[in-house]
């Protein structure tokens, strides 16, 4: 079944090479669209539950547009939409970028901003579902409000939702595969197209989703080292808020 | 792109509206199966009910692990041919666009409903049980009188966010050939060349429709927060 | 075979293929390959006297292969190109249409060649055999940044909106698209030419009964001139939904085709 | 007080063992509760109170030993523990009354589901009892709508629903705000005073005083001391009891 | 006791009103606090007490009358606010240590973030605190390592680093233990020895008789009560009162 992948294409490579050609655009969109979603994901988030009118509104903003439309026509919006915006040099140089950065680019900044949004919505949760005494206490020692947030509000509200960002994570690199709309040759995309020039669907697809499934179980035991190494001493690692809404294999803590 | 031309949107209404139809039935077909499914397969593992845990375990992880696009690539063309080879009748046995979208949402979504609904097992009280128990009810009655109707009010939140989701994610069936709203816009733009116009518009459209459910679920949450403090 | 016990037959399409088979004006396939395929419904009919349901199902250049092989699709009325890695999956009719590939560029930029497009962006559409084509021109020295756009739609927005330098694919897909274009002047083929390409409806590999009598139903046309009609109506004529006229006369490859209907690639 | 009919053992407990894990719940506890007998069991926390009577109803398997309830032996089938649970209350610290019923709604569902009583008539007992913790208007309210006191009561009418021979308490007012601890324990006077047998885990030495006929006290897993409560408060034996008093009396 | 620097008050509440919505949570509260002194509230739930005491370092806003703390009065701008919340200390029921930090951590935080100690400065203080809480060898570990009486008392040190001039407790012992009471009120005792001025929610009565200078009674929102120990609880002059005490002390 996976004799394809040793068979040679029109280039003279392997097939097993453009799979991987694919996963590491996969995999550089995954990981680097995930720090732009984190980044932006906390600030926002943070913003969500400000006391400030304008910044809350703002930030709701965002999460409401970024979240609201499917990735395939964000995809589509970054990819042809946002040059024309663009002054025209600045357009029509990221137009002429060559490829595959040309659709990298727009499926890096489509990818980030829209988990962006779901990572604000589960940061925001965060803080919500921490227990109101603990910013009470913070402002009752007289800290102020940006330090409340800094050193009290936020460390807890991402060690709560690491479970529930693992799933973000594993949803970003599944959407990686959204990019191939707009032409980027990621895993899925190969494996189609070496389904296309070889006709062996079964062998290419299989061998791509053997690679999903291991980049999720990478992905997933990578996260619940990340809870491990954050785990606060003291608390118990199954505590309700501390839910395991995406715990993917098996019990947590089990590993 | 200047001189965007919305005149081809309003032309293209009908179409588009049978577009968005098929995106609509899908997602309510879709959320309805994958949700029976889902409890299912979180009851399973909840209870531990030997051999059937793990594989509903390792079922829910394989799904989860699997871009949708893969999934519908899988079942669009992989199934049929499966199917045939164990129905031993020699040739593939087609499903058409339409099942195979329908299949595959609803099996996919079950995965995710039933992480959701496990979760929301495992967060209702200890107490709960015990009390049940205290009281001899037995585990059906536990689960149908006690147990589940809190879960759906715990969790009903999460189901309607995922299910927003899952209306979003009917814009891949392009790869089906199937008609959905993102399809209708995208044929009608290939036929006289307006893809910014149509797409500029369904994404509008997406977002109005999103936009108000995700009020919905605020207001839900809001309402559930109530509910369960005392 | 399956139709005759089904009672039914499921017709691929496509749905901007233009003029092969594509939307019409209420979202209804229309195209001189349907027409075609209307045929040999009919002589299905015929032959077994009785009426069968006809299904239409849409496909696209990516799947319609592995749709014909998985029985979902009994026979694809597109302009999908016959070639020999293809009839190791799936067989072809008679040749229905000669194209050759062909470059489309923006006048504006002024190409006069594909030599010029040495070291450019250049766009094909996805699972379309274009592609293929376009990496063999790169690797034997064009060296092409080929990008691979899902629908032709995309692939031409990609070509007027300056994301790519040409679009590579069939002359006659390229006619009709430049003609549903707002102003078609402002894009122009590069004279190169290459291999023909000839197109058949394409239906599931092993079926020799079926296959002779798409053919059969082809070459009674051919022969009867009513294919050469077929092919006015829509190559010559103005065609739904806008009423444009592709205004592509019958080709000496395609008359010798008609002469002599054959399913060789050569 | 009713010792007459003194070998009508309610609940018999024979070297009872119950381990978590490695840790050792229970090491070897006896006890025996007579019809009628009011049992308080007091101790530190962690030392196994809430497992000795969770054990009771087998809410919690216990490991070694033999417990008899009414006569059965807690190691039977499935079907012999559902019946030995209907006749054993239970309530607990935290209420868990079901939040998304209503009281009535709470108080009926065992009755109808367990011992097959009909909605008129599972209605009416409900009332009864509700009326006997003083709360029948409160009837069409849901928990969340109850002070911590009214949801204690309503648990505890929610458990005479089905009419139990025992009732056990785990700690029935320490969640309680100090004001709503005496309607509890009122309530749970006047039951004592009707004759119902009941082992209760508190630490209202109050009320250990008031209605106690034995007074356990545990630690660290096993039983130290038992008595009637003016030995063990005017006289306790052990030492840890006396330390344990000294702190929960200052 | 401290009667003699009698026109030095701490804190100075005068007809102070508070709203949620339209349920009046304070009415025309009057109090003031001479320094040294130590004040006890009591009062049945939801009467306001937890409200009153939290207004006085504006973690709750008052909607109308005025409270000065140390001579400043509480509507001015975020930054006077903070200046008093240096000054006051807040011990609250739940503890609210900070879980992710070290009980150094949760020591030094506010000094070096609000008070610009260096890291060293703080440390040594948060250690002195902490000796004098009796927990100095747990300053490494974090508050979920620690039972219940020592992380409140962490919480008392946490305060006391700020070196504030008044403390106030919301309830701090009554989510503690019954075991684990008697080692905070301790500390709180020590402290009030030491000749911090105090204002503490309690229904620790014994507690109350042996520190307090004043006994507060609230219901409904108003201060029905406010007299010293002895005839607050020997003589108390309310019916409300009276019924209070009888079912707290029961
Ligand atoms: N499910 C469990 N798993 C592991 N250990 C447990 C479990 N339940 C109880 N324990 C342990 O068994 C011991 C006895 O617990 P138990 O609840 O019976 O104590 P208790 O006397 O009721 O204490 P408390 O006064 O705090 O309620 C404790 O040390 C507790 O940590
Ligand atoms: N944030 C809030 N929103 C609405 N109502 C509130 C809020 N906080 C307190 N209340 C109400 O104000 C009243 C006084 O509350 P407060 O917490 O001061 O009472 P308390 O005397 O401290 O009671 P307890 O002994 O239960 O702590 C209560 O009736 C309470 O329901
Ligand atoms: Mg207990
Ligand atoms: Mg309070």
């Amino acid at each position: 079944m996976f004799d394809v992948l040793f068979q040679r294409g029109f280039d003279g490579r392997l097939y097993l090479e453009w799979l991987l050609s694919g996963l590491g655009w996969t995999l550089a969109l995954a990981f680097i669209g995930w720090w732009i979603a984190f980044a932006i994901g906390v600030l926002v988030g943070v913003g969500r539950t400000s006391k400030s009118r304008v910044i809350a509104a703002l930030s709701r903003l965002y999460v409401e547009i970024f979240r609201n439309i499917p990735v395939l026509v964000q995809m589509f919006l970054w990819y042809f939409v946002l040059p024309e915006l663009l002054p025209t040099g600045l357009g029509t140089w990221v137009k002429q970028l060559p490829p595959p950065w040309g659709a990298f680019f727009p499926a890096l900044l489509c990818l980030g901003t829209y988990t962006a949004a779901r990572v604000a919505e589960q940061v925001r949760a965060g803080i919500e579902a921490l227990p109101q005494g603990q910013e009470e206490a913070a402002a009752a020692l007289g800290l102020s409000q940006l330090d409340t947030r800094r050193f009290v509000v936020v460390p807890q509200a991402l060690r709560l939702i690491i479970p529930s960002l693992t799933s973000e994570v594993m949803g970003i690199y599944k959407n990686t595969s959204v990019a191939l709309t707009i032409g980027l040759l990621e895993l899925t995309a190969q494996a189609r197209q070496i389904s296309e020039n070889t006709f062996q669907t079964f062998g290419a697809f299989a061998s791509a989703t053997i690679i999903y499934l291991l980049l999720a179980l990478v992905a997933y035991r990578l996260m619940l080292w990340i809870d491990a190494k954050y785990h606060i001493p003291g608390t118990s690692p199954s505590k309700p808020a501390r839910k395991p809404l995406f715990g993917l294999f098996g019990k947590r803590g089990a590993a | 792109m200047n001189g965007l031309d919305f005149s081809v949107v309003a032309d293209a209404l009908p179409y588009l509206w049978k577009g968005l139809q098929f995106s609509l039935t899908l997602t309510v077909v879709a959320f309805a199966a994958g949700l029976v499914l889902g409890v299912a397969l979180a009851l399973v593992q909840h209870l531990e009910v030997p051999v059937l845990s793990p594989l509903a375990k390792v079922y829910v992880a394989i799904m989860r692990s699997i871009p949708l696009i893969m999934v519908l690539f899988w079942f669009f063309f992989l199934v049929p041919l499966i199917i045939g080879a164990m129905m031993n009748s020699g040739r593939p046995v087609p499903i058409g666009g339409l099942w195979t979208a329908i299949i595959t949402f609803s099996l996919f979504e079950a995965a995710y409903y039933s992480e959701i609904i496990r979760v929301g097992l495992r967060s209702v009280n200890k107490g709960q049980y015990e009390a049940a128990k205290a009281l001899s009810l037995s585990t059906a009655t536990t689960y149908r009188s006690i147990v589940l109707p809190q879960v759906f009010r715990i969790t009903s939140p999460i189901i309607l966010n995922q299910t927003i989701i899952l209306f979003q994610d009917t814009s891949l069936v392009y790869v089906l050939s199937l008609t959905d709203l993102t399809g209708a816009a995208s044929k009608i733009a290939q036929l006289n060349g307006t893809l910014v116009e149509m797409y500029l518009f369904i994404a509008l459209v997406y977002l109005v429709i999103c936009t108000s459910a995700s009020q919905l679920v605020a207001v839900l949450r809001k309402r559930t927060r109530i509910a369960t403090t005392r | 075979d399956r139709i005759k016990d089904n009672g039914s037959i499921t017709i691929g399409h496509r749905e901007a293929s233009i003029p092969f088979s594509y939307l019409g004006a209420n979202q209804e396939p229309v195209g001189f390959s349907l027409d075609l395929c209307e045929k040999i419904v009919a002589k299905i009919e015929a032959d077994l006297g009785e009426e069968i349901d006809v299904n239409y199902v849409p496909v696209n250049s990516s799947n319609r292969i592995p749709l014909i092989q998985n029985g979902t699709v009994d026979i694809e009325c597109g302009g999908t190109a016959n070639n020999k890695t293809r009839q190791e999956q799936v067989s072809f009719s008679v040749a229905t249409f000669v194209s050759q590939p062909a470059w489309l560029t923006m006048s504006a930029s002024g190409l006069k060649e594909a030599a010029d497009l040495k070291g450019q962006t250049v766009v094909a559409t996805q699972g379309s055999n274009a592609v293929g084509f376009a990496q063999q021109m790169s690797t034997d020295g064009l060296d092409l940044n080929l990008v691979q756009a899902k629908d032709h739609a995309e692939s031409f927005l990609m070509l007027t909106s300056g994301r790519a330098k040409a679009f590579l694919e069939d002359d006659i897909l390229l006619a009709g698209l430049r003609a549903a274009a707002s102003d078609p002047s402002t894009l122009a083929f590069l004279p190169d030419s290459y291999d023909k390409i000839y197109y058949g409806l394409m239906f599931a590999k092993d079926d020799a009964e079926f296959k002779a009598l798409v053919d059969g139903v082809l070459s009674d046309m051919m022969a009867s001139g009513e294919f050469t009609q077929a092919y006015e109506k829509w190559f010559m004529q103005p065609i739904p939904p806008k009423n444009q006229n592709l205004d592509f006369p019958m080709s000496e490859a395609l008359k010798e085709r008609v002469a002599n209907p054959s399913d060789s690639v050569e | 007080m009713n010792q007459s009919n003194a070998n009508t053992n309610v609940v018999e407990m024979i070297d009872v063992c119950k381990r978590y894990g490695t840790f050792e719940a229970l090491k070897k506890v006896n006890l025996s509760v007579r019809k009628g007998e009011r049992i308080i069991i007091c101790g530190p926390s962690g030392s196994g109170k809430s497992t000795l009577i969770r054990c009771i109803n087998r809410i919690e398997q216990h490991d070694a030993g033999s417990i008899v309830v009414e006569g059965q032996e807690l190691t039977g089938a499935e079907r012999d523990i559902a019946k030995v649970r209907r006749e054993v209350g239970m309530v607990f610290q935290s209420f868990n009354l079901f939040p998304h019923l209503t009281i009535l709604e709470n108080c009926t569902l065992a009755p109808r589901r367990a011992r097959g009583l009909s909605k008129a008539e599972a209605e009416d007992r409900a009332m009864h009892y509700l009326s006997k913790v003083r709360i029948p208007d409160q009837a069409k309210k849901y928990p969340g709508q109850l002070s911590g006191g009214q949801q204690q009561r309503v648990a505890i009418a929610r458990a005479l629903c089905m009419e139990p021979r025992v009732m056990l308490f785990d700690e029935p007012t320490s969640a309680l705000d100090p004001e709503m601890v005496k309607e509890v324990l009122d309530t749970m006077i006047g039951l004592a005073e009707e004759g119902m047998t009941m082992l209760c885990v508190t630490h209202e030495m109050g009320f250990a005083k008031q209605v106690a006929d034995r007074v356990v006290f545990m630690d660290g897993g096993q039983k130290i001391e038992e008595a009637d409560p003016q030995t063990f408060f005017g006289a306790p034996e052990n030492d840890r009891t006396r330390a344990f008093l000294q702190q929960v009396l200052h």
